[in-house]
């Protein structure tokens, strides 16, 4: 009990109602953490001061998600969802919850600094005129060509000033990658949209209009392209209370978050996914009646479902369930892409869409709307672009490389190489927010400021009707001593002078920002216009973003989609190894969140497993092998071998194994380091046609370790397997 | 004083000492083990050690209906418990009974305190072979009386009898 | 003290038929088990994280949990609707009168369990006595590091080691609404607030609001005959519906 | 001819008689009384290097490890969800039940004028004190803020709040707090006396020790007739007071919600299950001091073995009654948890302390002490002793850790693994053997006027032929 805390005042505020007496309370020692308050006034039915609510964008995926911030006393407080962002109405995932704890993280880089030793550790801090200058050099010193630009899938007015300053000077266009974009196979998706439709872009699924959903391995619940909005379309498609309670099928050979919501999981044998497509297509067709279009005409269901380890019974009933549903939709994505035949189960799924011509109608598929100030679908760059990448690395074409927003350290396969290229470049120049692996290889760490304290925008690539702008502003001053690589850039360009000068000519990023939406003042159909720039950004940042008010979503050009033949092969897998290896990015983590506490602290939502990563097996496969629960086994693949303890999965097919991409961290600060392996290790490099990298493309062996590591579940082993309850 | 050996002698002394006229009230018996006014053909002590821890078992109820049916009414605001009433039923019973046993027991303990004046480290009239079982008779009498009391006593088979001096025990 | 009007009322709210004042309904058909409400939670409450071996020994602070089970055998196994465990906020709560020390209370004036924590000396009776197992005690201080407190809300009560705790209903966001409908002159509009759990889920399946309002889209919705409460043979009075669907 | 040998057998039966029983063969009181003395002032070496192994034991696992969890909170301790109790209130549960060995021989024995107490209420007494201090110990122990722990206390606070008498863990606080200043009272009153005997033959520290405890008592009539009016009183009225403890403490389980706890028999149960472990307890500590202590061969018997152990078989077989009535209920009753947790108990992981509980508390005392002779022998009755209290420990065990792994929650179904618990709770044992030590060396262990009470009321008495021992009403 505070001294200060008189029985008289006590009395006092015993008056002021039962809500608030209900809990007034005794003395007890003061909490450790925080300032030092009577306990007669719990927090929760006091006012701590006013509160102020900034809308800004979600830095934590490329998405685009609108969010509101709480701040109060100038710390960030709390994130919600942007309900006027047409994107996520006002929703966010976990990841957006936490990003939180990536701004007050422990472990943020927090000034620029200059590295003693390529590799080494020791680092001596600069000043930010001394960093420009370094830029500036860089820059300047080195031909146009010989400068690369890396960059993450966020922001996206960041990339528009790199790619201005690119076009301008004749530096390499920026390539930007992320390991998110990778898995879900971003190139495929557009490759088979751009065969199939004539179009390149990005396929929007309308699942919340749909009355049947096959999904063929689309992890569209976890992190695939949308999450939030994908999300919103699923609880759309169960609505029972306003609509008949949609249908949802998943295809895939182990039961992701997704699958678990699934009325009915099939599970089939990795590869054999477009021949499933197709043989469901041929059966619908055939109960149509009428002739068999040419797409399905060369397949046939018995010799699929023996391929594939799904009944022709099974193949029949899903083909009646497709067919006789008015608005039924099939999604390609996930593992059942990232295979040598990715490209053709992409289009073979899309193709199955003919059956209930869905194209462009509600419930059904079309392409994703661009957003306002974009001319072009962009996609991020394949694995095997990046690889062309390395190889001119390698080649020493590239003497700068600049990295900023993604980690390929730790995102690109290893057998990719990146690690064995960056010894050909002279100069790394990062610009991490966090000491990441790739960070802490660069010659340079600039420190960005981190997301809730930046300006920008980020374009909405898919997931809402209408093209959105998400708009980002800071919400607090920055916590560090760190600065925001545009304004680095604009600066650093300014002092190289030149083309470099001319390219950015701005006095900062917002002036930058301001001549990229100048555009959208008074464009027609927006949601908000102004008569000058000031007002107009002003808007921007208090609306978070601007978007158009009416559906610019693409119909897709189906024409011919029946009439055209599909390959039913199925894929090919590399590696000697009597397991199919599924890497599958973990919901609650994806690629950037593992130094974020209370992301590690979440439970998978599969496995319920914190902290770890672990190896999927089914119980009869572990059974046979002699594995229990906890048994760390050595996972062998063509590239290399990894450790990790077993999770026996009841839903994953006996001849796969499955492991979470997300944790193995060997930087990126206390809560990330030696955590975990990172499975993206042990992938080969091989390429779909697309040039996706075929992640689902390898088979693998167990040996076992006899090591035992307890995963930290949330989950009883007793209660939900019955294991150790005693026999029956 | 006069020390005793047994039982019997010291029975028939203060019979004797009776009859030739010394009140009951001017003889006290000291014993190492509980001897019974019966076996001495002593008047019954009074004692208040029952009466005392009747007053106190009263008190032990009051406080636990205090307890019990006050205390509940005491707050700032009525604390309602997982829809059990104020005074919930059979918990009282419970409080009432402890606290009773409660009272009664202190109380007993102090009446002895009270009724035999302890704690008392003054100086009194006392033989340590009284803790080995000898039973010692104190009396208070004239000086006149004494020579005739000290040779009866002495006929009867006490085993010394003195002028008791008061002495630190 | 309490005067006698108090207590009339209170008498009154004693009642086994009370429906309650707030409540939530949860629909686990479109529950996807994407932690968005736990993180929700986490950051709206000042949750303390605790590290991998504590977390793996049953000690997590999560104030909600998502539950899910398996039904069948591979290649027929299904995984049962993720089912998030929270408070139920009991009309009539075990934890209650188990706590010596008036720690666990209930609100007349919410119909909420309080957990106060400066009255808490850890018994942890409430936590044995909770059939939903739904209350988590703090075993330890548990670190967080600078500049991470700067996140925290300061809204609400920062735990140290010996105290339970456990889902409030964001009772700090019901007293700010109210306070403001006072100000106003008017009654909490339904839906103008909610928890951080269902303010956070993406799929919209929590619904919180005011179940002794029959307008209220939480008590229309918990007028659906197909919700279930748990446990409610115990007579505990749960004021959360869910809806298994499928 | 034939007459002399009978004559000769009966001599012989009397003798025989005379050294079976300690009320039979008197000694005069000056001998017990220095017997008595001698006992207590004589410590051989062996006596101190116990007692320092002791205090170290105590030093490290009670305080210094106590220090470590106050310091760094219950994380040290296996607590976890949903066993959010365990070792320590297993430990509380035990400690109160050794205490209740004390009060049934010294209350319930003296009521019912059950001569073989008289030489060891005091031994027993002493056990219940310092039991009753280790189970405060644990239950402090348990809680996560003892420094607050005076808040469960009824006093005008500034919070303006009165301890919850809805809860059971309160009345656990009146009942346990009743029974500890009335079981130490009761202890005192009959030591009087004793103390006054040491006084008067004692010298040095122990004289001033002995004289400030003996209060000034003299052993008038006056003095004598209040102590025995109190004792009187006290010996009835903590019977009650016991069995009310134990229940409470049961209560705490049966009151709850949860499948296994929530059962009407657990009270008597309980009550019923401390005896068994007090006994037990008893038989070992007098096999000690007997063994041990000089002269205490006098006083303390084969024949009072004997006894004891008679009740402890008859104690056993009540226990076995009250586990089968509780366990054949709950088996009926068919609620899926309660066979649940019943199959856990059973055959999970701790299924062995299941069996082993019930081959302690039932099997073996059948087994042997229906034996006159093996009753008789101190060895092996203090195994049987030993063997009951480990078995009644694992039933706490069970009902407490065990039992809380399984809810109606499975998804929160967990082990316990008991941490710091195991030095804190050895240090409890400790702690308890060592006050007993102590104790046994600064107060009287034997209540010597109330032998020699009951040896004056003790005599043979020839019926015919046969010679018989015959007490007399002295009270």
């Amino acid at each position: 009990m505070s001294e200060q805390f008189s029985r008289r005042d006590f009395l006092k505020l015993a008056g002021v109602g039962a809500a608030t007496t209900a809990v007034l309370t005794g003395c007890g020692p003061a909490s450790r953490y925080v300032k030092r308050e009577p306990y007669m006034q719990m927090p929760e039915y006091n006012y701590n001061g006013q509160s102020t609510y900034y809308a800004t964008t979600c830095r934590e995926c490329a998405a685009g998600c609108g969010l509101i911030v709480r701040t109060s006393q100038g710390r960030a407080i709390k994130t919600e969802g942007n309900a006027n962002n047409p994107l996520n109405l006002g929703k966010t995932c976990a990841r957006g919850q936490a990003t939180l704890h990536g701004l007050y993280n422990p472990d943020r880089v927090t000034d620029p600094l200059k590295r003693i030793s390529r590799g080494g550790a020791s680092t001596q801090v600069m000043e930010w005129d001394a960093a420009i200058q370094a830029v500036a050099d860089a820059l300047k010193d080195n031909q146009p060509e010989e400068i690369a630009f890396l960059m993450g899938m966020a922001p996206d007015h960041l990339f528009d000033l790199v790619s201005d300053l690119a076009k301008a000077t004749g530096m390499n266009a920026p390539i930007r990658f992320g390991a998110l974009g990778m898995f879900e196979s971003r190139a495929t998706l557009s490759k088979a949209a751009e065969n199939l439709f004539g179009e390149a872009s990005l396929p929007f699924f309308d699942v919340g209009g749909a009355q049947v959903v096959f999904s063929f391995g689309a992890n569209f619940l976890e992190t695939w392209l949308s999450p939030v909005s994908y999300t919103r379309g699923f609880a759309g498609l169960r609505e029972a209370r306003t609509k008949q309670r949609g249908k949802f099928v998943q295809f895939e050979s182990r039961m992701s978050q997704t699958g678990g919501k699934a009325d009915e999981w099939i599970s089939l044998r990795p590869g054999s996914e477009a021949l499933v497509a197709l043989a469901i297509g041929r059966l619908a067709s055939e109960l149509r009646g009428g002739p068999i279009p040419r797409a399905f005409s060369n397949v046939d269901p018995l010799d699929a479902a023996s391929k594939s380890g799904v009944k022709l019974e099974r193949l029949e009933h899903l083909a009646e369930m497709f067919a006789g549903s008015k608005g039924a939709l099939a999604i390609p994505g996930g593992a059942a892409l990232g295979q040598s035949n990715g490209l053709a189960v992409a289009e073979a799924v899309l193709a199955l869409n003919a059956i209930s011509d869905n194209f462009g109608k509600p419930g059904g598929i079309y392409l994703s709307a661009l957003a306002p100030n974009q001319t072009e679908y962009q996609r991020p760059a394949s694995a095997k672009e990046m690889r062309e990448l390395v190889q001119k690395m390698f080649d020493g074409k590239i003497k700068v490389l600049f990295v900023h927003g993604v980690n390929p350290l730790f995102e690109l396969p290893t057998s990719l190489e990146f690690r064995g290229a960056i010894k050909y470049v002279s100069q790394i120049i990062s610009f991490a927010t966090f000491p990441d692996e790739t960070a802490r290889e660069a010659d340079y760490v600039f420190p960005d400021h981190h997301g809730l304290e930046s300006w920008g925008y980020q374009r909405v690539a898919t997931g809402s009707a209408q093209p959105v702008l998400s708009g980002a502003q800071p919400v607090v001053s920055p916590y560090y001593n760190t600065r925001a690589t545009a304004d680095v850039l604009i600066a650093a360009a300014q002092l190289a002078g030149g083309t470099f000068a001319e390219a950015l000519p701005f006095k900062d990023e917002v002036e930058f920002l301001q001549s990229k939406a100048a555009s959208l003042m008074n464009a027609a159909d927006g949601s908000i216009s102004a008569a000058d720039i000031n007002t107009f950004m002003a808007y921007f940042q208090q609306h978070g973003g601007y978007w158009k008010l009416s559906d610019a979503r693409g119909i897709p050009n189906a024409a011919d989609v029946l009439n055209r033949t599909f390959s039913a092969e199925e894929a090919q897998f590399a590696g000697e190894g009597e397991f199919f290896f599924i890497p599958f990015v973990s919901p609650t983590l994806a690629e950037a969140g593992a130094n974020k506490p209370w992301l590690q602290e979440l439970p998978d939502p599969t496995t319920t497993v914190m902290w770890n990563t672990w190896v999927e097996m089914n119980p009869e496969t572990a059974h046979e092998l002699g594995i229990e629960n906890d048994d760390v086994v050595k996972v062998v693949s063509e590239a290399a071998e990894l450790e990790a303890p077993v999770y026996v999965y009841p839903a994953i097919r006996p001849d796969t194994i499955a492991m979470p991409f997300g944790q193995g961290h060997t930087a990126y600060g206390r809560y990330a380091e030696q955590r975990g392996v990172n499975p993206a290790d042990l992938l080969g490099q091989h390429f779909n046609e697309a040039g996706d990298l075929a992640f689902a493309g390898m088979k693998v062996k167990i040996e076992k370790t006899g090591k035992k590591k307890p995963l930290s579940r949330l989950e009883s082993l007793m209660g939900v397997y019955g294991i150790g309850l005693g026999e029956e | 004083m006069a020390v005793f050996a047994d039982l019997e002698p010291a029975a028939d002394a203060i019979e004797h000492l009776r009859s030739i006229g010394v009140h009951d009230d001017c003889m006290n018996v000291i014993s190492g083990i509980p001897v019974t006014e019966a076996m001495l053909g002593r008047p019954s002590q009074w004692t208040n050690v029952p009466r005392i821890a009747l007053g106190g078992a009263a008190l032990g109820f009051l406080g636990g209906f205090f307890l019990a049916y006050v205390t509940p009414y005491l707050y700032p605001y009525p604390i309602q418990v997982g829809t059990q009433a104020f005074v919930p039923g059979p918990p009282t019973v419970v409080v009432l009974f402890e606290l009773t046993m409660l009272g009664m027991l202190l109380a007993t303990f102090l009446g002895v305190f009270l009724d035999s004046l302890f704690p008392n480290y003054r100086p009194m009239k006392y033989v340590p072979e009284v803790s080995d079982g000898k039973i010692a008779i104190l009396i208070e009498c004239s000086v006149m009386d004494e020579k005739k009391l000290t040779d009866a006593l002495n006929k009867l088979g006490a085993e010394s009898v003195q002028q008791a001096e008061a002495q630190h025990l | 003290m309490a005067t006698l009007a108090d207590l009339k009322i209170s008498e009154v709210k004693l009642s086994e038929e009370q429906t309650g004042k707030w409540g939530m309904v949860i629909d686990q058909d479109i529950c996807t088990g994407c932690q968005a409400c736990v993180a929700a939670c986490a950051m709206e409450n000042n949750i303390s994280f605790v590290g991998e071996e504590d977390s793996g020994y049953g000690r997590s602070m999560h104030w909600i949990r998502i539950e899910r089970f398996w039904e069948g055998e591979y290649p027929e196994v299904k995984m049962t609707p993720n089912q998030p465990i929270l408070c139920q906020q009991c009309g009539s709560a075990p934890c209650e009168p188990v706590c010596p020390v008036f720690a666990t209370v209930h609100s007349q004036a919410e119909q909420l369990n309080l957990q106060v924590y400066n009255r808490c000396v850890g018994t942890r009776y409430c936590a044995n006595n909770c059939p939903y197992q739904v209350r988590s005690f703090n075993w330890r201080d548990y670190e967080r590091p600078e500049p991470l407190p700067n996140q925290l809300n300061p809204d609400v009560t920062v735990r140290r080691r010996g105290v339970m705790e456990k889902c409030t209903f964001c009772i700090q966001r019901i007293q700010k609404a109210q306070d403001q409908a006072k100000g106003e002159g008017r009654e909490v509009v339904d839906g103008e607030f909610t928890t951080a759990c269902a303010q956070a889920c993406p799929a919209s399946a929590i619904t919180f609001g005011r179940v002794d309002d029959p307008e209220s889209l939480v008590s229309r919705l918990t007028e659906q005959n197909y919700g279930v409460k748990h446990l409610e043979e115990l007579g505990t009075l749960p004021r959360v519906t869910y809806f298994k669907g499928g | 001819m034939s007459e002399k040998k009978n004559h000769a057998e009966h001599a012989h039966g009397e003798e025989h008689l005379r050294e079976k029983h300690l009320m039979l063969d008197p000694l005069p009181r000056g001998q017990m009384n220095e017997m008595v003395m001698e006992s207590m002032q004589t410590t051989s070496w062996k006596f101190w290097v116990v007692f320092a192994i002791l205090s170290v034991i105590v030093a490290y696992g009670l305080f210094y490890s106590w220090g470590v969890m106050i310091a760094e909170g219950l994380g040290v301790a296996g607590v976890n969800r949903p066993a959010y109790w365990g070792i320590f209130l297993v430990n509380t549960v035990f400690w109160i039940g050794i205490s209740h060995a004390g009060t049934f021989i010294s209350a319930i024995l003296r009521v019912f004028k059950a001569e073989f107490r008289r030489p060891f209420t005091r031994a027993a007494e002493l056990m219940t004190t310092f039991g009753l201090v280790q189970a405060g110990f644990s239950i402090f122990m348990h809680m996560g803020r003892v420094w607050l722990s005076y808040w469960l206390m009824p006093y005008p606070n500034q919070r303006m709040l009165w301890p919850n008498l809805h809860s059971p863990l309160t009345w656990d606080l009146l009942a346990i707090t009743t029974y500890l200043l009335s079981s130490t009272m009761y202890l005192f009153l009959p030591l009087i006396p004793d103390v006054a005997m040491a006084r008067d033959r004692s010298t040095g520290w122990r004289k001033t020790f002995y004289k400030i405890l003996a209060l000034g008592f003299r052993g008038t009539e006056g003095e004598w007739t209040h102590l025995r009016n109190a004792m009187g009183i006290f010996a009835w009225a903590i019977i009650p007071v016991m069995f009310s403890v134990h229940t409470i403490v049961s209560w705490d389980f049966a009151a709850a919600t949860r499948p296994g706890w929530n059962s009407t028999i657990f009270g008597p149960y309980f009550v019923v299950g401390a005896l068994h472990s007090g006994m037990g307890a008893v038989v070992m500590v007098l096999a000690i001091v007997r063994g041990t202590m000089k002269n205490m061969k006098y006083f303390i018997r084969p024949e009072h073995f004997d006894a004891i152990s008679k009740l402890m078989l008859i104690i056993s077989m009540a226990w076995a009654y009250f586990f089968f009535n509780d366990y054949m209920v709950q088996w009926y009753g068919g609620d899926k948890w309660t066979k649940q947790l019943m199959h856990f108990q059973e055959a999970g992981p701790m299924g062995w302390m299941w069996f082993a509980m019930l081959i302690f508390n039932i099997a073996i005392p059948w087994a042997v002490l229906w034996n006159a002779r093996w009753r008789a022998t101190p060895w092996i009755v203090f195994i049987v002793g030993l063997l009951i209290n480990v078995g009644m420990w694992f039933e706490r065990y069970i009902i407490i850790p065990v039992s809380l792994s399984i809810n109606r929650m499975p998804f929160t179904w967990r082990l316990y693994e008991p941490g710091i618990e195991i030095p804190l709770g050895i240090g409890t044992l400790a702690f308890f053997i060592l006050l007993y030590m102590a104790a046994s060396r600064l107060i009287p262990l034997v209540p010597v006027w109330e032998v020699q009470e009951g040896q004056m009321a003790h005599e043979l008495k020839k019926y015919g032929r046969e010679t018989v021992v015959s007490v007399s009403e002295l009270e």
